[in-house]
């Protein structure tokens, strides 16, 4: 396992926090969110573009620089300490990575060059429920006139609202439940019978519904094997998982310096609030537990340049102990914050909204516990 | 003494019982709406007109406020017509004719500490709902050091002069008057403070509603610029404020002791019921995440635990029994309880429980994240979690301050 | 609900309190251990019976005092306050109440009157495995000449090294898991066919493992229904479970007080430890829960007085809650004590070793977690 | 430099492989069995005799101390050819030649603290194992407040005076030698402190085994009567003993988390491995217990979490980066797993964990509920979690003291 960052990728991580601190600062989101973005940034993706960070997983030979992804999480866990919403992880490590791992060299060379120069963006659509669960894809693929025809309805499909290319888990055969059965499509936007459903967030990302009422996909759209694809699906979820993992660690390294910072500088009954002991023990406590989960993150993204067999394992420690962190940090980030942190004009809330979000995306902490245990064979 | 023993008690209950049935209209029988909820005062709209009647008939009565004297507006009951009428008003699931700090908060320490003149001219606008009061006590500085407070009151000798600023006073943007924590003393802490009371339609009060993170203002910044207030509304002794401020904190606590935070709204079910729509169950019944559901029992023990909790306390405390160091639990207990499930409640509705507004999400899925949000005040509100510890331990468990 | 004790109550409760704190202190306790009694203290459970509580919950017919649940509930607590080892659980509460709840005249008139006056004991023996599992009993039943034959063992039977008789669920008809088949029987210790294996247990009150070859039981010593005995099983073990949890939560509180103590007396870096405030506030976490604790264990009692239908609910909360609390108020109790926790003779370990042991007796907080979301239905 | 780049050190490599091949003995190639470990000293027995052979030849290596200096009978080996040592000793899976409180924590401080001469005495009997060291730090009255000992050391001229009593002290009946914190200025706490070293067969000290709740007697009382102490056995300097104290407590815990506590035993199976046979299994192998799975998993992630945050940090101490705030929290991690895993332990085993002794348990049962009680003193030996959380707090964090 390799937990030193080389060079190169340090330099990324500091370009990226750079970047992040200045150009897409929680003064800037804040700005986003007074302005009803609802996560749409295209010009802070434009110069996320230029710094090639779409390409980070991209090969070299479609246009990216195939740096890896120990560099792409320092990245993201960048992008988490400020919140900042862009397609970084959906399109530039989720379907980098659909495309990597199951596209075909056709398909390849026509996505990854338009995602790399930050041309196109794409969104994962699986889940039709209210909690995560990829095998219980029931939306219909049914073979008609040599491609499918796509019915169902995709629920809260993140960056679903801008997003130039969808990639849809159907099925082909079985029933929800099954993994086998299940097939991945691409579909674009602008798709007969696609309706597409804007949603406001907690989180002030924004994301989407999706109705597919008899949408045509030709064969040549299908991603990886027909009635195969739960594999596929759960390796680009797992790298979904890593990438959230790494957002959510930055997340919480955020939100607990603001905390930090209050504990030094406010004073209550004649004492600055960080030398009580309480708070002490309790943020001493918030420091173990970063550490441990940054040594989780740092491993499972180490887990994937090096194309270990533990990946699925070490992408569900990851997603459960970052979702575990944040759900602390940001709530003793208000705790501690006291009445102040509840007011709107604190970044306090920005912290907890965002969390809850990404703590739900591509499972939470139970979803991974089960899911952790199941891997092991218990 | 039991029921029925006393013919007196009996002859009350019928005629309470026939009032009531004469009284009180019937849309004052249905489940409570929380926007026709009545707080009373100069701004109250009555949005259901009927809401109007019965808070006229019962204040009428003095029954907004039953036990207070008669001499004050109250209705002069006793303790044991008083749980007679509460058990009628309960019988017929009475709306609350007035919901109002006056009378849970104000109304009390008046009786005990305020002057005959002041009695008279408060006591019964508040009975009525007149007028509606907020309370003038967090600072922007001193948090949940309370007796840090610095807003300034000058003796001008035909008046007092006040200058600063209050934080976190409820509803102050809806409020006629307000009761005031006030410095009227710099060079001592506890006993420089006094209990103020004025208008605050006076010159010189600004309330400016405070945006949460849950989006709603149920609280404002209030201001006070050279805000003159005539002598006679000190409240006890010059100086002597704190000993007033303590005995309300007393009975603000004893009154979300006996709710709880966020108690359960008439006909919202459980927590584990609304779980079965948003995580299926299998075919014996049970929810399909072993884990989610495991917690969720969890959760409905707490739940039970600190109900019952409130029940014994309520019980022995009506059998003349101490009941202080329950009591001292009872907030904190509150604040965590609450704080559990309107996060697990978030949980259980999972994407469904992450949308903020507009399409796509039920009325009821939106409400959840806003009131997880805003239960992460109920730890800080009214004296904070860690506040209630330290009392905790060294009030009810004696341990002792640490040396310096 | 009643939780105010009547001025019997309390007088049974001080009572107790002064004859458990007098003569089965915590002193003695650490003699009958030394001696390696394992539990067996036949002279202090004679002065038990003069003071009539084995006939607490005994009808006044049968010799008892039909005193009432909320009563024994007062003696259970004081006598987990000192950790008494006695019959008192499990002969006086559920031996009796199965007699109550399950026996014809015949058998109440001739096994309750002996247990009133302390002439014998009883042992309820259920599970056969590791882990508490009523349903899950198999030792068969066979009916052969007018009565049964059982064979199969029963493990970690609590007073099972000394009980007189034993009251035990063999199956009738269907398998392990089944709640249909189950049938209790008495057998009497000095039965052939019956092997009593006295274990030494971490709690130092002795248990034992059964095994039953061919033992022969006539249709006379049948209690309750043949192959319907579930339901009164399951109403036995819940007296079983309200009756530990109150010796949990007498156990809870007299580590408390322990603790409480020490925090007031030892001194660190020049200041009573309980000065410090981490040490503070866990010390009023703790001081909630007992609180808590407190009004479901009291809840539980008043709802079998009352005969009311929540009684399953209300002991499976009750013993979870006491659960939890003794596991977590004897870590506590180490912990905040230090070095001199950890020595034998100090009692701090006794307080741990015992709650592990009741934690476990008649299910233990998961069991019981799981078994109050099925009673609610989810 | 990367393995194979110098050719010395493949050279180096090439002669110790050789050299192992030919004197590690076949059975210290075996799992350690815990009674054949050799901690050396006078009343070491060597159970098994090839570790006192083993011992032997390793020794005069000096190759128990690797990177002591050969001038004390050390191994006089670089960091990078220690390197290449210990990954020769993992090939072949050689046992410990020697386990040694001297070599792992007295040593290092002597080589920084001690004068010449007392070097020459006692490092190379540590060395060769030929004196077992004894810490004796901890006293009745101070606990976690180490400075605070009492234990008296007087100038007699010719000789010290102690007198005193430590407490906690490992295996002090077993070992020859103790170094030992003592008080030689009473008008100064930390400064008032010396770092002395004295034999056990000194008259007038006595070692009492403490039995602990675990059953086991791993820790002494040891009590000192006008003990007789030569002059020039005082390390460093006078009133000098609390930076050498410090330090040594640095390599005390570095030791631990290199390790954690109650590191898993070789051929132990996880946790859940052993539940399916307490608990259960499903038809596709799930245990049957939820709640107890779900806990299980959480136990297992906590686990790997650790390990990697260990095996994390060591590689980035190799690369030179700096780990101080990751080795800050090891301890308490530590604490808190082993703790966590060993109470789950008697949980998963059910009735089958509560067996103190006898018939009707396997040995490894028993042994179960030993391992939980004896691991509730690791958030207490060494500086209790509590303490660990203060230094967190302010030497990591930064966080002030609490002014009186």
């Amino acid at each position: 396992m390799t937990f030193v960052l080389t060079e190169e990728q340090n330099m990324l991580k500091e370009a990226a926090q750079d970047f992040m601190s200045e150009r897409l600062s929680l003064t800037h989101f804040r700005k986003q969110r007074n302005a009803g973005a609802n996560g749409k940034d295209p010009e802070s993706w434009g110069a996320m573009a230029e710094m090639g960070w779409y390409g980070v997983l991209v090969p070299e030979e479609f246009g990216g620089s195939e740096f890896g992804y120990v560099g792409m999480g320092q990245v993201l866990e960048a992008q988490g300490r400020t919140l900042a919403s862009s397609p970084l992880l959906q399109t530039a490590m989720v379907g980098v990575s659909a495309l990597v791992l199951g596209g075909t060299e056709a398909q390849k060379s026509t996505v990854l060059p338009k995602i790399a120069e930050g041309k196109i963006t794409t969104a994962l659509a699986v889940d039709e429920h209210a909690h995560h669960a990829p095998a219980n894809v029931a939306m219909t693929a049914e073979a008609a006139g040599g491609g499918y025809t796509l019915t169902g309805k995709k629920v809260f499909v993140p960056n679903g609202h801008f997003a130039d290319l969808f990639i849809i888990a159907a099925r082909t055969s079985g029933s929800a439940g099954d993994t086998d059965g299940i097939t991945l499509f691409m579909v674009p936007r602008e798709t007969d019978g696609l309706t597409i459903s804007e949603l406001s967030t907690l989180d002030y990302h924004g994301a989407a519904n999706l109705e597919l009422n008899g949408v045509v996909v030709p064969a040549a759209d299908v991603l990886g094997e027909v009635g195969g694809g739960f594999a596929l699906l759960d390796s680009v979820l797992d790298r979904g998982r890593i990438g959230a993992a790494a957002e959510l660690l930055g997340l919480s390294v955020a939100a607990f310096e603001l905390t930090h910072e209050y504990l030094q500088t406010r004073k209550q009954f004649g004492q600055l609030i960080g030398s009580f002991q309480s708070l002490q023990h309790r943020a001493a406590i918030m420091f173990s537990e970063i550490e441990q989960t940054r040594s989780c993150v740092a491993g499972a993204l180490a887990a994937l340049d090096e194309g270990r067999d533990d990946v699925a394992q070490m992408a569900s420690l990851a997603k459960a102990k970052a979702s575990h962190l944040a759900h602390l940090v940001t709530n003793e980030t208000i705790q501690m914050h006291g009445g102040i942190g509840m007011t709107d004009e604190h970044d306090a809330g920005f912290f907890i909204k965002r969390a809850r979000v990404v703590e739900a995306m591509f499972g939470g902490e139970g979803f991974h516990k089960e899911r952790f245990a199941s891997l092991h064979g218990f | 003494m039991a029921d029925g023993m006393d013919p007196t008690l009996d002859q009350f209950r019928a005629e309470t019982r026939a009032w009531l049935e004469e009284n009180c209209p019937a849309s004052m029988r249905t489940p409570q709406v929380e926007d026709e909820t009545v707080w009373g005062g100069r701004k109250e709209k009555f949005k259901n007109p009927d809401s109007k009647l019965w808070l006229e008939r019962m204040a009428a009565k003095g029954w907004t406020a039953p036990t207070w004297p008669k001499a004050y507006g109250g209705g002069g009951l006793t303790k044991e017509e008083n749980l007679i009428l509460q058990q009628e008003l309960k019988r017929i699931k009475a709306r609350p004719a007035l919901n109002s700090f006056g009378l849970w908060m104000l109304g009390p320490v008046l009786l005990e500490y305020a002057n005959e003149e002041q009695k008279q001219k408060f006591l019964p606008d508040i009975v009525k709902g007149k007028i509606r009061w907020c309370q003038g006590y967090s600072e922007p500085g001193a948090g949940s050091d309370l007796a840090g407070l610095q807003t300034k009151c000058e003796d001008k000798g035909d008046h007092w002069l006040v200058n600063g600023q209050k934080v976190w006073t409820s509803y102050a943007d809806q409020a006629d008057w307000i009761f005031c924590l006030v410095r009227t003393d710099t060079s001592k802490k506890h006993e420089g403070i006094s209990f103020l009371l004025f208008d605050m339609e006076s010159e010189g009060v600004e309330a400016r509603p405070i945006k949460l993170i849950s989006g709603s203002s149920p609280f404002c910044e209030t201001f006070f610029n050279d805000v003159k207030v005539p002598k006679d509304h000190l409240v006890g002794r010059l100086n002597g404020g704190w000993e007033i401020a303590k005995r309300l904190l007393q009975y603000e606590r004893s009154n979300i002791s006996a709710t709880g935070f966020g108690a359960d709204r008439a006909g919202t079910p459980p927590l584990y019921e609304r779980a079965k729509e948003y995580v299926g169950t299998d075919a014996s019944g049970k929810l399909l995440d072993p884990d989610l559901r495991m917690r969720l029992a969890d959760l409905a023990m707490d739940d039970k635990a600190f109900k019952l909790t409130v029940a014994r306390m309520a019980e022995q405390s009506k059998a003349g029994e101490e009941v202080g160091h329950t009591a001292s639990i009872v907030k904190y207990a509150a604040a965590k309880l609450n704080q559990k499930k309107t996060e697990m409640t978030v949980e259980t509705l999972g994407y469904q429980g992450l949308g903020w507004e507009g399409e796509g999400f039920t009325d009821l899925e939106l409400a959840s994240n806003k009131a997880m949000l805003r239960a992460k005040a109920n730890s800080i509100e009214g004296g904070t979690s860690e506040v209630n510890l330290n009392v905790i331990a060294k009030r009810v468990l004696g341990l002792k301050e640490h040396k310096g």
